[in-house]
């Protein structure tokens, strides 16, 4: 027989193991290291704004949104200083934060600026009876059940050393820095590894059930 | 008795021969083309519906959650064992009369496998998604459950398709490297690419030599843990009828059985199409039935523990559905599995009929089809009625998943008729070495070189080369 | 109408984008939209302080699936009812609900509403305005003679029937139709006869034996819900014993401990046995009775009873051992009783067990006495059916408005209604569903859903403390040009220009009118707006009915002495829980709800006893055709031993030929076949009256059903122990 | 769900299991059945189409047994009323009524099997089912032996709703399209939101405050629903739950495949207790006079 039960008795080529131990393990390390980097560097660096969190990681570049009236958030937000939660007051005690009814808007719009263009056109919609068809910006998919209620909860309300009147900061972890926006756009992915890595920062519930029923 | 094969022949009369089969093909051929891409239509319309709508028009039901897709699937892993036990179990125990159809039969392994694949796929409601079973990086940190038998079912029938991919490629290098030097045209670049540079030099051999030799010692446990592993899908769960523990032996078992006997059919179809005769003779013929007979009792005896072990044990449960199988719904099928699984293989034992080629045929056939029956009566009467009385439900499969289950033979089919095309059906240079071999094995003298050179590591130049390769 | 807009912005629907409302959940791609700006969010105008987007609000409400009264709470999200629940302060249902009032939202829901008014114009009906509508009831009933006016309803209670009242009188008629098919009218009767109480209430949770003749306490009869809860404590330690003797299992039959099948008609035979076992036992308990009650007791020896109950007299004997030992007892009747000829005599039978036992005033309250008999709930059953249809047939209508009945389905071929009602000049149908009266009218204005609507209800069967049901709005109006039935009422009688109703724009300024104006004793004190406020938020008002005194005449009555007529199969259309008399046919969680007993769903069937089968040669699944006098059906059998060998029982509720998607061409209505025959004292249709011949057809296996294994082959599914080991384990707990 | 956490979870699943205790477990939804009050009515049925948004089939797919209940109402008749009528002529104890829904086991024989982990065991002892990580494999409803897994052979809520019937659908959880598994998840829903509602009044859930919607309806109140954990944890001093009380009284205990009852007679069980699945249901016994 030409073939016999013996087996191999051969080396390993030392070409290989050079190519792993020189070039490969280092590069893999190199990039371990450097996106941990990058991620801690990042987790650093809003660490100040909010304490007892770390923002969730990740960008994303939203398309503008066409609204029926170009609502200035930086104007109320950034020069009035209006709390996000006065107008989204549903957002401390329900999981979506609302959009404001229109008799907000009215509350202090029939005194103030009543004759800019954008105020005239929201006075059309009051006096019609009828709320401007919004469109909406920040959306997750339907089997996700986020809720805002919880989360205003742990950042803000039950955060020690966190002033109320930041609250925009909590807020721009997921919706960016809206308070710099006209209309707002979508900066931030939430997708589930935005939501996945914040929860593992945060120390957040990763019980599949708690967002997908 | 017979020699296994003419020791006469001449080795270029072999190269021809199989070069032959390889030829431009004739008109035959095309009409089995496209008989196999008519059934596999019919599977490509059901699948596209069933793809659009759900599983439900398959007549999957609640508690029918499986049916002929699964049933199938085993089927067909089953099937592939029997490349490996020719050419690799074989091979390690030098039984050299595998040499004339081990090439073929590993081509079965590997396209069945091929098929088999694909029933999973098609059998999840979203296929769409498949790929996560499989354990990759994501941004969503998730992973597989690497507690389920469907994720090692995914392992091991990739790893086993590779492998076996791998090996049926490797061993055909030396044919490969025949057709390139005969081949003109595109197919001579074909297989230069192919046969990556074999020139048949003593250091190529002895590598070869190596490598195939680990190959084949590599995939035997594969082959034996990869339909473990598809028992362990039963085996591992709660049900009657399922949860059993000779499973994984039995199942190994009926895989052999089943790949031997489309063994023989496939043996039978290419030595008729192919006229390859001289190679696929009756004696080798013989041997596989001889095999396939003693699998054919194993599997018989397994059987009968299996049964035996629920008549003695503790769960009524699983006792009513044994009984079930024997006298409810199902009865009609578990009788003809039976018979066909363990009463027709007595044909095999009578030498006029193993020797009787057009018989052989038909028992080959009969004994696919009563495996093909044992994998459905493992599946269905469990699911139809196990513990839940209220959920006691028979339900026959539909259109959708017949015409998948026979599109699949269409594929097999396609994918063996373009194999023939492409890859020698015969082991040209295995052939060739058993015929030396055999030629020389009556001479004692060479055989001591032979003993010499196992024992004593006498360089290789001194046997008789093979450069006639 | 301006002003109600306004009140019920509160129920506006949001946007559903907004909060994500349908979600078709599972990502085939193309059903997640993600794409910024593609969904429409929608603010309030005006916020109502208590509703919060994303957070459902409960409001209290009434159940009007049937007409036991059952209080509601809905939840409400975004301005859209997504659940119906069991008010908890509903003295009826104490929080709980049955199938058909979950199912209350898919009445409201249904996509099968109609939506506008439509008036027949040649052969169809086509759209109108409303004003159009009105002016057309206007100018029809102008002049009209009085007594050529009638009203043709289900049972009706509360402001809505003062409101009717208040028309038809205006009108000058006094015809007002009432009819019930699942009604028990004829132990009404005999209930005043005997009781002085048409309807007492009746104490499951005291009783320690309840033997009920044929009724269905659990599933239709009277106030299944409340039944239920009572029968919960009923069977809580010490535990009682339920007897349930009928031809066809009901569902209180399923749950019996002893179910007794009797030939159809025997019921008051066997009562009587049982009565003759007792004073066996003890003949001092027939003292007081008068002497035909005792000959008719003495008729019936327990060989007798069983040579011609067909039940075995191990059964009576056990029966009456029962009711000896333990007491108090309960002894009832429905329909099965009622439904014969000779039904008030059983009836009357079985209230004489309950003097004999003494269970008057223990197990049988009164229930005193309602004081606002405006607001008190009209009932019927057959007999208004039947005067009706001679009404018509002597064409002594003309216009006729018809509300929440579905004469055309519910009335037997044989009373020809359908061709008889061509005779009236104009029918006018206040309905929500195209049924197949509604297709007769000649003009049809679409109601609101009863959880659109305004209301006050007053069940017939009142237990415990009475109450008047508040049925408000759960939601704003699906549909435009559809209208609250209170409303209609108001325009229509401001039309008539009926004194007192001119000041009031709408309904619920009406029915806040009415409550301003209630007894102060009810209002505790509270200002108007507090009481109203608090109605609101409670949805029932207890009003105090008094103390009452039941009387236990004996009446004379009589039995034939064999009521039975051997051999010949009798159609029982029994009635269920879900489909109740067809109302329910429409709504696709109930037809998809297997039935309790046979466990079919979408279909008929006919149950049969293995005996019939055999004779006939069929199994569980093959078609049998039922033949009476007045026609055929078809329906599919199943086989199992809860029913007399000579009794073949097809429930009610399918078979409709309109009625909309869900109910249409769907089975079979046994109704259509009952012969013409009526219970001798009151005038109801004897609905278990029906010999039919039976004969198989080529169908087989035809039956869709729930369920595998008709038994549990052996394996611990569901255990069983006797009451006393329950008694041992559990009686003192 | 991630490989730490699956092999976490294993672990604890493990190391629990050795004392009977599940002491990290906020919360251990069970149920107790009482077949005495089950009067088989079909109401929680219902509720749950009502609550849970399951689709109606029709005739024709309910015929092929492509039907949804989460909860149904199983029904069997005695043994001897199916045979021959000379040993029965009739059902003289009337029907075996169970209501089925899914047993929520500690042990659950569906997790293990899931390919990809869309079926695990949350910190409050449910057994849950994440629709959209589903693929649809049926492998779990395949080792169910009680059959309460369902599985969405079409896309239902293409047809089941027709405008306006859509608007009904609850936002609180998902619509199921075709291809994925779903079961009873003791309308996780309602004991979320009430779980979420204690924790922002910062107090502990009471009892009966949570509620399926089978229980809720109930007619009988045959369906008792609460927390099992109470009777596991000494430090909290709130009472005991009725749920708790009734396993005790009947001396069920959670984590056994067999119990070791003192009173033998007490009508406590678990369907396929032998199986070891550590269902989270218990059922009392039926009681008939004779």
């Amino acid at each position: 027989m030409f073939n016999t039960l013996q087996l191999p008795s051969g080396h390993i080529t030392h070409c290989g193991a050079r190519f792993v131990n020189r070039f490969l393990t280092p590069s893999l390390f190199l990039l371990v290291f450097s996106a941990l980097l990058v991620l801690s560097a990042g987790a650093a660096h809003a660490e100040s704004v909010v304490p007892n969190a770390v923002p969730p990681v990740g960008t994303h570049d939203g398309d503008d949104v066409p609204q029926p009236i170009e609502f200035p958030h930086n104007t109320h937000v950034d020069v009035n200083k209006i709390n996000c939660m006065y107008c989204h007051t549903y957002a401390r005690r329900s999981p979506v934060a609302g959009i404001p009814p229109t008799s907000k808007c009215m509350g202090c719009h029939s005194v103030i600026a009543t004759d800019k263009p954008r105020i005239k056109k929201l006075t059309e919609y009051w006096e019609n009876k009828e709320p401007p068809p919004w469109r909406k910006v920040h959306d997750v998919p339907d089997y996700v059940h986020f809720t805002h209620e919880k989360h205003l909860k742990r950042f803000v309300f039950d955060n020690e050393g966190m002033e109320v009147e930041n609250v925009s900061e909590v807020c721009a972890f997921c919706h960016g820095d809206v308070k710099n926006m006209t209309v707002a756009h979508k900066v931030k992915p939430l997708n589930m590894g935005f939501c996945r890595r914040c929860h593992e920062a945060n120390e957040g519930p990763f019980d599949c059930w708690k967002c997908h029923k | 008795m017979s020699k296994d094969i003419n020791e006469d022949i001449k080795w270029a009369k072999i190269n021809e021969d199989v070069l032959r089969s390889m030829e431009n093909p004739r008109k035959g051929y095309w009409l089995a083309i496209a008989g196999c891409l008519f059934l596999l239509a019919f599977a490509v319309v059901a699948e596209i519906y069933q793809y659009n709508v759900g599983m439900g028009p398959a007549n999957l039901n609640w508690p029918h959650m499986w049916d002929l897709y699964i049933a199938t699937f085993i089927f067909w892993i089953g099937m592939s064992h029997s490349g490996t036990l020719l050419s690799a179990i074989l091979h390690i125990i030098h039984a050299d009369w595998r040499k004339p159809i081990y090439r073929f039969a590993e081509a079965m392994t590997t396209f069945t496998l091929m098929t088999a694949g694909l029933f999973p796929i098609i059998h999840i409601g979203r296929l769409w998604n498949m790929y996560w079973v499989l354990p990759y990086f994501s941004d969503r940190g998730i992973w597989p459950n690497f507690r389920s038998p469907l994720v090692w079912d995914a392992f091991a029938i990739s790893t086993y398709l590779t492998s076996s991919a791998l090996f049926l490629y490797m061993g055909s290098i030396p044919d490969l490297a025949i057709c390139r030097d005969s081949a003109k045209g595109w197919r001579k670049k074909l297989y230069t690419v192919l046969s990556l540079g074999w020139r048949g030099d003593d250091r190529q051999w002895r590598h070869f030599r190596k490598a195939y030799l680990l190959m084949a010692c590599f995939l035997i446990p594969l082959a034996v843990s990869v339909h473990s592993i598809v028992s362990s899908d039963f085996a591992v769960s709660i049900m009657p009828g399922w949860h059993v523990t000779t499973f994984p032996p039995y199942f190994v078992a009926g895989a052999l059985y089943s790949g031997c006997a489309a063994i023989i059919t496939l043996f039978i179809m290419l030595r008729y199409f192919f006229r390859f005769e001289d190679y696929m003779t009756i004696p080798i013929l013989e041997k596989t039935c001889k095999l396939t007979f003693a699998i054919a009792m194993v599997w018989t005896y397994l059987n009968i523990i299996e049964f035996s072990s629920v008549w003695y044990g503790h769960d009524p449960i699983a006792k009513e559905l044994l009984l079930a199988k024997f006298t409810g719904p199902y009865a009609p099928y578990f009788w003809a599995m039976i018979f066909l699984g363990s009463v027709l293989p007595f044909t095999l034992a009578f030498e006029k009929l193993r020797r009787n080629i057009p018989a052989m045929m038909v028992v080959s056939l009969l004994l696919n089809l009563g495996m093909w029956l044992e994998r459905w009566m493992i599946v269905t009467p469990t699911l139809s009625l196990a513990y839940s009385p209220a959920a006691h439900d028979v339900m026959w499969p539909s259109w959708v998943q017949w015409f998948i289950v026979l599109g699949s033979f269409g594929w097999f089919g396609l994918l063996f008729l373009i194999f023939v095309k492409i890859i020698p059906s015969v082991s040209m240079y295995e052939v060739k070495e058993m015929i030396f071999h055999r030629r020389h094995m009556a001479k004692k003298d060479i055989a001591e070189v032979m003993h010499r050179r196992a024992t004593d590591k006498k360089p290789a130049s001194e046997t008789p080369g093979l450069e006639g390769a | 109408m301006s002003n109600k807009v306004n009140r019920r912005d509160f129920l506006k629907i949001m946007g559903w984008g907004g909060v994500g409302a349908t979600l078709a959940g599972c990502d085939m791609p193309t059903t997640v939209t993600l794409e910024e700006g593609k969904e429409q969010v929608t603010s309030y105008l005006v916020p109502e302080e208590y509703v919060i987007p994303g957070v459902g609000v409960y409001y209290a409400s009434t159940c009007l699936q049937c007409p036991a009264g059952c209080g509601l709470h809905g939840r409400v999200r975004e301005g859209r009812i997504l659940k119906l629940e069991g008010n908890p302060e509903s003295p009826v249902n104490q929080g709980k609900l049955c199938q058909m009032g979950q199912a209350g939202v898919q009445t409201h829901y249904n996509p099968d509403r109609l939506t506008r008014p439509m008036a027949r114009k040649g052969s169809g009906l086509t759209p109108v305005s409303w004003d159009e509508a009105l002016s057309m009831i206007q100018s029809k009933t102008s002049g009209l003679a009085g007594e050529r006016f009638a009203w043709f309803t289900d049972t009706v209670s509360g402001h809505q029937a003062v409101l009717m009242d208040a028309y038809r009188e205006s009108i000058g008629s006094s015809r007002h139709y009432v009819h019930e098919i699942i009604n028990n009218s004829v132990a009404r009767q005999v209930n005043q006869d005997m009781l002085g109480d048409p309807q007492p209430h009746l104490r499951f949770d005291k009783a320690r034996v309840v033997l009920s003749f044929g009724a269905d306490f659990l599933g239709t009869w009277q106030s299944p819900v409340h039944n239920a809860v009572e029968y919960a404590t009923f069977r809580e330690a010490p535990r009682g014993v339920l007897v349930q003797v009928e031809p066809k299992m009901t569902l209180t039959g399923a749950n019996a401990d002893l179910w007794v099948a009797v030939r159809p008609g025997t019921e008051g035979v066997f009562a009587l046995a049982v009565a003759n076992a007792l004073s066996a036992k003890d003949p001092a308990r027939l003292d007081g009775l008068p002497d035909k009650a005792r000959q008719l007791i003495r008729r019936y020896d327990i060989k007798k009873a069983s040579r011609i109950t067909g039940a075995s007299g191990d059964h009576i004997v056990k029966v009456s051992g029962w009711l000896a030992e333990r007491s108090p007892s309960l002894v009832i009747a429905g329909a099965s009783a009622e439904g014969h000829e000779h039904g008030y005599d059983t009836v009357a039978a079985t209230m004489l067990l309950n003097i004999i036992l003494g269970n008057i005033g223990k197990t049988i309250e009164s229930s005193g006495t309602f004081p606002f008999p405006q607001l008190a709930a009209r009932t019927g059953g057959t007999k208004d059916l039947i005067d009706f249809a001679k009404a018509v047939d002597d064409k002594e209508l003309d216009v006729v408005f018809f509300r929440g009945a579905n004469p055309v389905f519910t009335a037997p071929e044989t009373l020809g209604l359908k061709e008889k009602l061509n005779k009236v000049g104009f029918k006018v149908a206040f309905s929500m569903f195209e049924d197949e009266t509604t297709r007769m009218a000649d003009l049809v204005l679409p109601m609101y859903s009863p959880l659109e609507d305004w209301g006050t209800h007053v069940a017939a069967y009142q237990p415990g403390p009475s109450v008047i049901a508040i049925q408000q709005p759960l939601m704003q109006p699906l549909y435009d040009q559809t209208r609250g039935f209170g409303d209609v009422m108001l325009s229509l009688l401001k039309m008539q220009k009926a004194a007192g109703y001119s000041d009031y724009p709408d309904y619920y300024a009406y029915l806040r009118d009415a409550f301003s104006a209630m007894p102060g004793s009810l209002k505790n004190g509270a200002s108007d707006d507090e009481f109203w406020a608090s109605v609101m938020q409670k949805g029932v008002l207890a009003v105090d009915t008094g103390e009452g005194r039941l009387s236990a005449n004996v009446i004379d009555f009589d039995l034939p002495e064999n009521p039975a007529k051997e051999g010949a199969y009798h159609l029982v259309p029994s009635a269920r829980l879900g489909m109740w008399d067809g109302r329910h046919a429409n709504i696709p969680w109930l037809q998809e709800a297997p039935d309790q007993i046979s466990k079919v769903v979408w279909d008929s069937w006919a149950e049969i006893h293995p005996n019939t089968a055999r004779k006939l040669g069929v199994k569980t699944g093959d078609a049998i055709k039922i033949t009476s006098a007045s026609g055929t059906i078809e329906a599919n059998v199943y086989v199992y031993k809860g029913i007399h060998p000579d009794a073949i029982a097809v429930p009610m509720g399918q078979g409709h030929e309109a009625y909309g998607r869900y109910a249409k061409g769907r089975g079979v209505n046994p109704l259509k076949i009952l012969a013409l025959n009526t219970e001798g004292k009151t005038g109801e249709l004897a609905h278990h009256g029906t010999e039919v011949q039976v004969s198989r057809t080529s169908v087989r296996d035809a039956m869709v059903q729930f369920g595998g294994s008709e038994t549990q082959m052996g394996r611990k599914i569901i255990a069983t122990v006797t009451a006393d080991v329950y008694e041992r384990t559990e009686g003192e707990a | 769900m991630s490989l730490s956490n699956i092999l976490e979870d294993w672990s604890r699943y493990r190391k629990d299991r050795e004392d009977g205790g599940f002491h990290d477990y906020e919360h251990m939804w069970g149920m107790a059945i009482d077949l005495n009050k089950c009067i088989g009515c079909n109401a929680c049925s219902v509720a749950c189409y009502a609550e849970n948004n399951l689709p109606v089939v029709g005739r024709e797919k309910f015929s092929k047994g492509q039907a949804m209940h989460w909860m149904r109402i199983e029904r069997y008749w005695d043994e001897p009323d199916l045979g021959d009528d000379r040993i029965s002529e009739f059902n003289q104890h009337g029907a075996n009524f169970i209501p089925m829904n899914c047993q929520q086991c500690n042990a659950a024989t569906c997790e293990p099997v899931c390919p990809v982990a869309a079926t695990y065991h949350t910190p409050d002892g449910l057994n849950a089912q994440v629709y959209n990580r589903c693929i649809g494999s049926r492998y779990c409803s395949n080792n169910c032996p009680y059959r309460l897994r369902f599985f969405n052979f079409y896309s239902y809520y293409e047809d089941a709703w027709p405008a306006p019937l859509e608007m009904q659908l609850n936002p609180d959880l998902s619509v199921r399209d075709k291809g994925v598994m779903e079961k009873c998840t003791f309308c996780v829903q309602r004991i979320r939101s009430v779980k979420d509602k204690a924790k922002m009044d910062n107090r502990p859930v009471a009892d009966g405050e949570a509620m399926p919607a089978c229980a809720q309806t109930c007619p009988t109140s045959a369906i008792v629903f609460g927390d099992l954990l109470k009777h596991y944890d000494p430090d909290t001093n709130a009472p005991e739950t009725k749920v708790t009380k009734m396993w005790r009284a009947h001396q069920v205990e959670l984590g056994k495949p067999r119990q070791n009852k003192q009173n033998p007679e007490l009508r406590g069980y678990r369907v396929f207790e032998g199986l070891n699945t550590d269902p989270c249901v218990m059922f009392l016994e039926r009681v008939r006079e004779v």
